[in-house]
């Protein structure tokens, strides 16, 4: 039997349908993953089916928890059912624990409060949770001085001591770096091995896949394809699906054989040493990049990759070695793309404006962007808008927008996608390597993807606590594919 | 040394967390030996235990006595002293103790104990150490007061609070006062300046036993307030009353409103010697141009204070009985027209060398009435084109400015009784090089001649012509412009008895009242 | 924000002040009284066909005097707000800038003036010309300055560490640009809403200052003076030191209503 | 990792001590400049408050400037200053000849006391207003205290206190308008600084409760399954209570800033009350003493309140770390 069966669900917010005829089921063992984009409206499911969503949404059909309508439900007895049969991994967990409580007591009092155990049999109990989890040793720490993968587990911890059995996971690898993204998925896949019903709602298609179970495909408010995971995602038959797969990285083709590198070295660093409040971070570095080259450099956090760019760019000063630089070259021929977009942007300046100071300031006539703006398919409508009026790839495309108005030698790339959509991440890194190509410019990326490395740059360089670990070099091949498809059609404004 | 001042501070802070819970007494209950407290209420607070600057409140409280003190005409009466005399060249003083008077610390008051406390008065910035003294000794059971010239008002001086006669125990090693250890009915039973001060009943005072046997002593600052103290049965005496709330008190059935007419003017002060106050016709232009009885009526609440002269009709000797000229501007205008000062274009006078008649006035906000006042005189005096600006400062800038010269005007109100003989205060102001708080560049010879012949101690009918010519003197010339008197009011509890008032303000007189009922 | 989504709260702030405004800026005008004309037996006169709001103490036209003394009390709130905002800010983004020891000190230094009473700071400075209003919007503004300081100094900062400001550099924009373009537009909700805080602030603390007796000389009207000179008159006639309070409440009440969700 | 946590304890101490270090010098400089800049003579002044209107007169500024040395050069008596303060001496007050030390003992108790009313007051008035009103945003609660705080707000503390002695004193008779011996004495200027305080606190509250009711935390402790009443005591007060210990530093402001007008509106016998008159005298080592006390009260209680930061949150605690 079906632990959680939504049918024909559908939310309106004034006349506005935002979710139409969604149905969905998810039994023991047998998770459910809603997946889609920002937008989709797979958020708004699982609000439907946790009764979270605003009084002002409209909500009809029915989802059923063990045969009862939660939907039909008075508040206070939906109220009642959290904890106890229903529990909810929270986005971002590290800001949804209390930064006040250690962590055993935030596990302890689910067993003294909800389960009524005396105090000591609590702690006992909320000490094996945390054991589970690999956390024995963090019993007395605040959630501030954990890893986001720490407070995942710790959240998990909490709510393996309800014991609840059905789980709801909201984006469980958002704001996780990518090394932890795949820990995220094998843990949930655990939670439903132990007979959990799991309900996830992501646009990372890893974790659909590593979750199994059912994966429904959401768009636009509608659940465009839905089966077995292993169905979907290895046989797609929705083009959406299929385009989403394909925004893997480890699923992208070769890129298109750029020219062999052939250009001047623009930017070098030799034996770059730098440490932070005494503690070492880089630890002797060579690097140099030529023109027309793309350079990935992958490692885990903490290993000094994006201390590393910031050297070349002058943006901090090594301790030991030395930075070259191409002479002759102005300062801000020299660019950045930053790993949130709109932090990249003033709050309140219009695209337009951002736009015409930087002409004016370096004399860039106009008629010079509006090219620039089509060729990375921006529409001048865009321009009078704020930044928090347009999409994470939208910016970023105005961010290369306004690196190329000044014809750089030299771009940095700081994780530049890892906090957009799959198909927006594809998009813009392609245009990133074009562009390498056409304005022979050389880039250096820093990503924790290793698979999107090796697809995207020419070498590849492993740092591993502030030195080389391995450097490899990505043999191109094959054709790239066609960028005509109107991508921008699929990100929308949030 | 060193170290106890660490001590100390570390000390006061760790005192001042954990408040002091004192020996307090609810105002309205009586204290736990069942005695009654008498709660005054004025405005004035006061310092430490020295006589020359706290003396008044000790005084008043009945902590204090003098040698001598004064009655309601002002001449002096016995105290301390139980008889004087004074030697036929004027230069001798003897003045007898009163014999068995005791110390509030049961020690005999000494005619050196007298001799000394008033040695150190004269040290002090007081009235005596005006008075031409060469030296002041005990000898057998007097203190004789030896003068370099003669100096008939001495008595008045002696009776003043800063000659209070207090046990050598109270002072120490340094010659500062340590306690106020006096001879009057009552002791210092809690001395918290700046603002409180318990008094007990003296068992061993010379006079008879008082019947209140406990008193305390408030201040409260706000004139509101203080009405209100009054009107709620929270003070049976309340002193200083201001006049806006005179007519609410009179209306309430707990107190019984007394008005006392007290010889503290308001006056003007000019600088004679500027240009613009030179002239004897502009002083008396501007004396006719202020509206007395309006400023009398409004703000002080009764027409009958507005001063034409220095001294009210409760001071007959000193009092010019002619009648005054009231306010008229058309005079004023004719005889600064004389002066040559004409209108300018905007209405200010200009005078033939272009100078315009323009001043500012100095006055300060220890009498609450005095801003409003000059804030009338301002307009008053615009109206005759003197342009004149009001300074709020400090009292003291008055003195400062008088002695550097700079000062133009200043508004204030002047106590001619501090020591009981106007006499004593004249001759401070007005003597041949003007005073801090009297005349400014003006003197009079004729005047000088008066007091000095006052000074001999004349035969008393000499001395009441005296007074009045001088007083007379002063109208006429107009060194300073009497603008109003005062009154003291008083509001006074209805289960008190045999309450009076004392026009010289040395003493609230608690040991002749009993309680009604 | 357009004015037809002002919340009601907002708009009565609005309301408020441009009312205020309006008769300080007319009123002097149409009143075409003169606020220091007494006539001492028309005292404390009650509202009527000769004077329309009645007459202080001194016997003086309640309306003229008021028109005049919300002029005067607007002007030196606001000069006193600008004097204390613009040394208070510019300190503010230059202590957040250069950083080290400029800043410590700078911090230092404005723990310090808040560690002493304003009180003080601003008597002192008013007891170097009793009456004048240089000294006083002058000590206001060295009380006053601390609040900008602060909160343009950690705003500043938060600015300073995000990446468009790194990314201005690096687009070759200068230090002017910086300023005038990133930091100055974001810092302005804050301070704008400071200096609503504080024009309501300077009315009540010049009003203050004449409870304490460093007023303005006479017979200058003044809002807070006059309620302080009219205070002993409160129970015979009311009216004449509610009017003038009145007219305070209005400034502080509109200016609070304007920026909206009283503290922070 | 042990000297790092040394470190991180002694920094806010040494910073605390700097900055009492740099009140006590602008205190120095502040009763510096006074004798310094101002006009009027000082002999004079403190001739008219000693002896008072009537006898302060040139004579009597020649005895004191005599009496006191205020002939020897400014720089002289500058530096006199700050060696008496290095030996913890605040010299003797110029109008009473007191040792300041011991005047302000007293006043300090009585401003103390009167604090140690006003401040529990407020919190027992803003606090439950402001959680009321932050549990409940937008409800009549919220829009009651909004409105009472601003116009509290709107209203001089002096204005605020003359209409409490208005109502309860006078008209309804019940509470003394001055005074300060008995408990009664207490409430009316207990209640003028504790409004003023209550308006400030209340909004605060109000806020943090507001937002701490909105957290992800709290959203988290729900669906925990914790009753409404657990996830409030457990994760809302706690983290609720932050910022309002913090504002404490800041309404210590305030309730200085207030006392120096309560104390003089209510005659009550303070450091506030002391602080003015001085000033008016002219009383240097009172104005310093009282200056530099009520400036490190400020930087001891901001101490305490940084350390009750600490043990409420421990983020602030780790954060010198």
């Amino acid at each position: 039997m079906d632990t959680l069966a939504i049918s024909g669900l559908r939310i309106e917010a004034s006349g506005m349908p935002l979710v139409r005829g969604v149905d969905a089921v998810a039994g023991p063992g047998r998770p459910l993953t809603l997946l889609g984009e920002t937008g989709s409206g797979k958020s708004l499911v699982l609000g439907a089916a946790t009764g979270t969503l605003p009084p002002r949404l409209r909500v009809t059909g029915r989802v059923l928890l063990d045969g009862t309508d939660i939907l039909a439900a008075p508040p206070r007895a939906r109220r009642g059912l959290w904890g106890r049969r229903l529990a909810m991994l929270p986005q971002e967990p590290w800001l949804s624990l209390d930064p006040t409580m250690r962590a055993l007591g935030q596990v302890a009092e689910v067993y003294r409060l909800i389960r009524g155990l005396p105090a000591t049999k609590s702690e006992e109990e909320a000490r094996g949770r945390l054991a589970e989890l690999g956390l024995e040793g963090a019993a007395g720490l605040y959630p501030f001085q954990m890893s986001g993968g720490m407070a995942q587990r710790l959240a998990l911890a909490i709510l393996r001591a309800s014991e609840a059995p059905v789980l709801f996971a909201d984006e469980p690898t958002k704001g996780l770096d990518a090394d932890r993204r795949d820990e995220a998925g094998a843990r949930l896949r655990l939670e439903a091995d132990r007979g959990r019903t799991v309900v996830c709602v992501t646009h990372d298609v890893a974790i659909a896949r590593a979750l199994r179970g059912t994966v429904a495909v959401m768009l636009d408010g509608e659940v465009v394809e839905q089966g077995p995971a292993e169905a979907v995602l290895d046989y797609p038959a929705h083009e959406y699906t299929r385009r989403l797969l394909d925004a893997e990285p480890e699923r992208w083709p070769s890129l298109p054989g750029r020219a062999a590198p052939r250009g001047e070295v623009v930017v070098s660093g030799d034996g770059l040493h730098r440490a932070f409040g005494g503690r070492p971070v880089l630890r002797g570095v060579d690097l140099s990049v030529r023109r027309g080259e793309v350079v990935a450099i992958t490692g885990p956090s903490g290993c000094g990759k994006t201390t590393l760019g910031d050297l070349l760019l002058g943006l901090l000063a090594p301790d030991a070695g030395t930075v070259r630089r191409l002479p002759g070259v102005e300062s801000w021929r020299f660019g950045k793309l930053y790993q949130d977009p709109p932090s990249a942007f003033v709050p309140h300046q219009t695209m337009r404006q951002a736009l015409e100071d930087l002409s004016k300031r370096h004399g860039v006539a106009w008629n010079v962007v509006a090219p620039l703006l089509q060729r990375l398919r921006l529409s001048t409508t865009l321009l009078d808008r704020v930044p928090a009026a347009l999409s994470g790839g939208e910016l970023q495309r105005f961010a290369l927008v306004r690196v190329l108005m000044l014809d750089p030698v030299f771009l940095l790339a700081d994780e530049p996608t890892s906090r957009l959509d799959p198909l927006t991440q594809q998009e813009v890194l392609l245009l990133l390597s074009e562009l390498a190509g056409e304005r022979g410019m050389g880039v250096l990326i820093v990503t924790h993807d290793l698979e999107l490395a090796s697809k995207l740059a020419d070498r590849t360089i492993h740092l591993e606590a502030g030195r080389f670990a391995s450097s490899d070099v990505s043999v191109s091949r094959g054709r790239h594919p066609t960028l005509a498809e109107p991508f921008g059609t699929l990100t929308r404004g949030q | 040394m060193r170290r106890r001042s660490l001590g100390s501070l570390g000390a006061a802070l760790g005192a001042s967390l954990l408040p002091e819970v004192s020996r307090s007494h609810t105002p309205s209950a009586s204290r736990s030996d069942g005695e009654r407290v008498l709660r005054i209420v004025s405005p004035f607070e006061f310092a430490g235990p020295d006589p020359a600057r706290s003396g008044s409140v000790f005084s008043r409280m009945g902590i204090g006595e003098m040698l001598l003190g004064a009655d309601p005409e002002g001449r002096p009466v016995p105290m301390l002293a139980a008889h004087w005399s004074v030697s036929p060249d004027g230069l001798l003083w003897r003045f007898e103790i009163r014999s068995g008077v005791h110390f509030h610390d049961d020690s005999p008051v000494t005619p050196e104990a007298a001799a000394s406390s008033l040695r150190h008065a004269r040290a002090a910035a007081s009235p005596l150490s005006r008075v031409p003294i060469m030296s002041i000794d005990a000898e057998g059971e007097e203190v004789l007061v030896r003068l370099s010239r003669p100096f008939a008002p001495l008595p008045a001086f002696l009776a003043n609070y800063a000659s209070m006669i207090l046990a050598p125990s109270a002072y120490g090693a340094d010659g500062r006062v340590r306690a106020v250890i006096g001879t009057g009915p009552y002791r210092v039973d809690r001395f918290a300046p700046p603002l409180q001060l318990d008094v007990a009943r003296f068992e061993g005072w010379w006079g008879p036993r008082p019947a209140v046997g406990r008193a305390s002593y408030l201040v409260v600052g706000q004139g509101e307030a203080r009405a209100s103290m009054a009107e709620s049965g929270r003070a049976d005496l309340t002193m200083a009353l201001q006049p806006v709330t005179v007519a609410r008190l009179r209306r309430s059935p707990r107190v019984e409103l007394r008005m006392v007419p007290v010889p503290r003017t308001r006056l003007l002060k000019l600088n004679a010697a500027s240009p613009l106050f030179s002239d004897l016709r502009v002083r008396k232009a501007l004396s006719l141009a202020v509206d007395r009885e309006g400023i009398a009526a409004a703000l002080l609440r009764n027409p009958a204070v507005a001063a034409d002269q220095l001294f009210p009709p409760t001071m007959p000797e000193w009092h010019d009985e002619t009648a005054a000229a009231g306010r008229d501007l058309a005079r004023a205008r004719e005889l600064l027209a004389e002066a040559g000062w004409r209108p300018g274009h905007d209405g200010i006078l200009i005078n033939g060398k272009g100078l315009r008649f323009r001043t500012t006035c100095v006055t300060f906000i220890t009498w609450p009435e005095l801003l409003p006042i000059a804030t009338a005189l301002q307009a008053q005096f615009r109206e005759i084109g003197v342009e004149m600006t009001v300074s709020i400062g400090n009292s003291s800038d008055i003195p400062l400015g008088h002695r550097d010269g700079t000062l133009e005007m200043a508004l204030l109100a002047r106590n001619y009784v501090l020591v009981p003989d106007p006499f004593g205060t004249l001759v401070q102001d007005f003597g041949p090089e003007g005073g801090d708080w009297g005349a400014m560049g003006w003197s009079s010879p004729d005047l000088d001649g008066l007091l000095r012949r006052l000074a001999e101690g004349p035969p008393h009918d000499e001395q009441r012509d005296l007074r009045q010519r001088s007083a007379r003197i002063l109208r006429e010339e107009l060194p300073v412009i009497p603008i109003a008197w005062s009154e003291l009011g008083i509001a006074i509890g209805r289960d008190l008895a045999n309450v009076t008032v004392d026009p010289f303000e040395t003493s609230f007189r608690l040991h002749e009242i009993t309680w009604a009922g | 924000m357009s004015g037809s989504t002002l919340s009601p709260g907002k708009r009565t702030g609005l309301v408020l002040l441009a009312a205020l405004l309006g008769f300080a800026v007319l009123g002097p005008w149409v009143v075409d009284a003169d606020p220091a004309r007494q006539v001492l037996a028309h005292s404390l006169a009650a509202p009527g066909a000769e004077y329309l709001l009645g007459t202080d103490h001194l016997g003086r036209s309640m309306l003229a005097r008021m028109a005049h003394a919300t002029r005067l009390s607007l002007l030196l709130a606001a000069v006193t707000v600008l004097s204390a905002a613009v040394p208070g800010t510019l300190l503010g983004v230059m202590a957040a800038w250069r950083g080290g020891w400029a800043e410590s000190g700078l911090v230092l230094l404005a723990d310090a003036v808040l560690a002493l009473p304003s009180l003080l700071l601003v008597l002192l400075l008013v007891a170097f010309a009793p009456g004048d209003f240089l000294p006083l919007y002058l000590g206001l503004a060295l009380v006053g300055w601390v609040e900008y300081f602060r909160v343009s100094r950690a705003l500043t900062r938060g600015i300073l560490a995000k990446p468009h400001v790194e990314a201005a550099r690096l687009l070759g924009f200068g230090r002017g640009y910086v300023l005038r373009r990133l930091i100055l537009p974001e810092l302005l909700p804050a301070l704008s809403t400071l200096a609503t805080f504080g024009l309501g602030g300077a009315v009540l603390a010049i009003s203050t200052l004449s409870f304490v007796g460093l007023g303005i000389r006479p017979p200058v009207a003044e809002l807070g003076s006059m309620t302080t000179e009219l205070l002993p008159h409160a129970y015979e006639a009311p009216l004449t030191v509610l009017m003038p309070a009145a007219l305070v409440l209005m400034a502080v009440l509109g200016c609070h209503l304007l920026v909206g969700r009283g503290a922070r | 990792m042990d000297r790092h946590n040394w470190r991180s304890l002694l920094r806010p101490i040494l910073v605390r001590l700097l900055q009492a270090l740099l009140v006590a010098l602008i205190v120095g400089a502040l009763g510096f400049a006074l004798m310094a800049a101002l006009p009027g003579d000082q002999a004079f002044r403190l001739a008219a408050a000693r002896y008072g209107p009537d006898m302060g007169d040139a004579t009597a500024a020649a005895l004191v400037r005599e009496e006191l040395g205020l002939d020897r050069p400014r720089a002289v008596q500058f530096l006199d200053w700050i060696g008496q303060l290095l030996r913890l001496d605040l010299g003797h007050s110029l109008v009473t000849g007191e040792p300041v030390l011991e005047e302000l003992r007293g006043q300090l108790g009585h401003t103390l006391s009167l604090a140690a009313v006003a401040l529990p007051l407020s919190a027992i008035l803003g606090l439950p207003l402001g959680i009321l009103s932050g549990l409940h945003p937008s409800g009549l609660a919220d829009r009651v205290t909004l409105g009472l705080s601003v116009l509290l707000r709107a209203v001089p503390a002096y204005a605020l206190g003359l209409l409490l002695v208005a109502v309860f004193s006078i008209r309804l008779g019940w509470l003394p308008p001055a005074g300060f011996e008995g408990w009664r004495e207490f409430i009316l200027p207990g209640l003028t600084l504790a409004l003023g305080l209550a308006a400030l606190s209340a909004r605060v509250t109000r806020d943090s409760v507001a937002a701490v009711s909105t957290a992800p935390y709290m959203a988290f402790a729900r669906w925990k399954g914790l009753p409404e009443r657990a996830a409030v005591l457990r994760h809302g007060l706690r983290n609720a209570a932050i910022p309002v210990v913090a504002l404490l530093g800041f309404q210590l402001i305030g309730l200085i800033e207030g006392l120096i007008i309560v104390e003089s509106l209510f005659s009550w016998p303070g450091i506030g009350h002391a602080l003015v008159h001085a000033i008016f005298a002219r009383d240097v080592p009172v104005v310093q003493g009282a200056a530099l006390l009520m400036g490190l009260l400020f930087v001891l209680v901001n101490a305490l309140v940084d350390l009750a930061c600490a043990t409420i949150d421990p983020r602030r605690a780790r954060a010198g770390a």
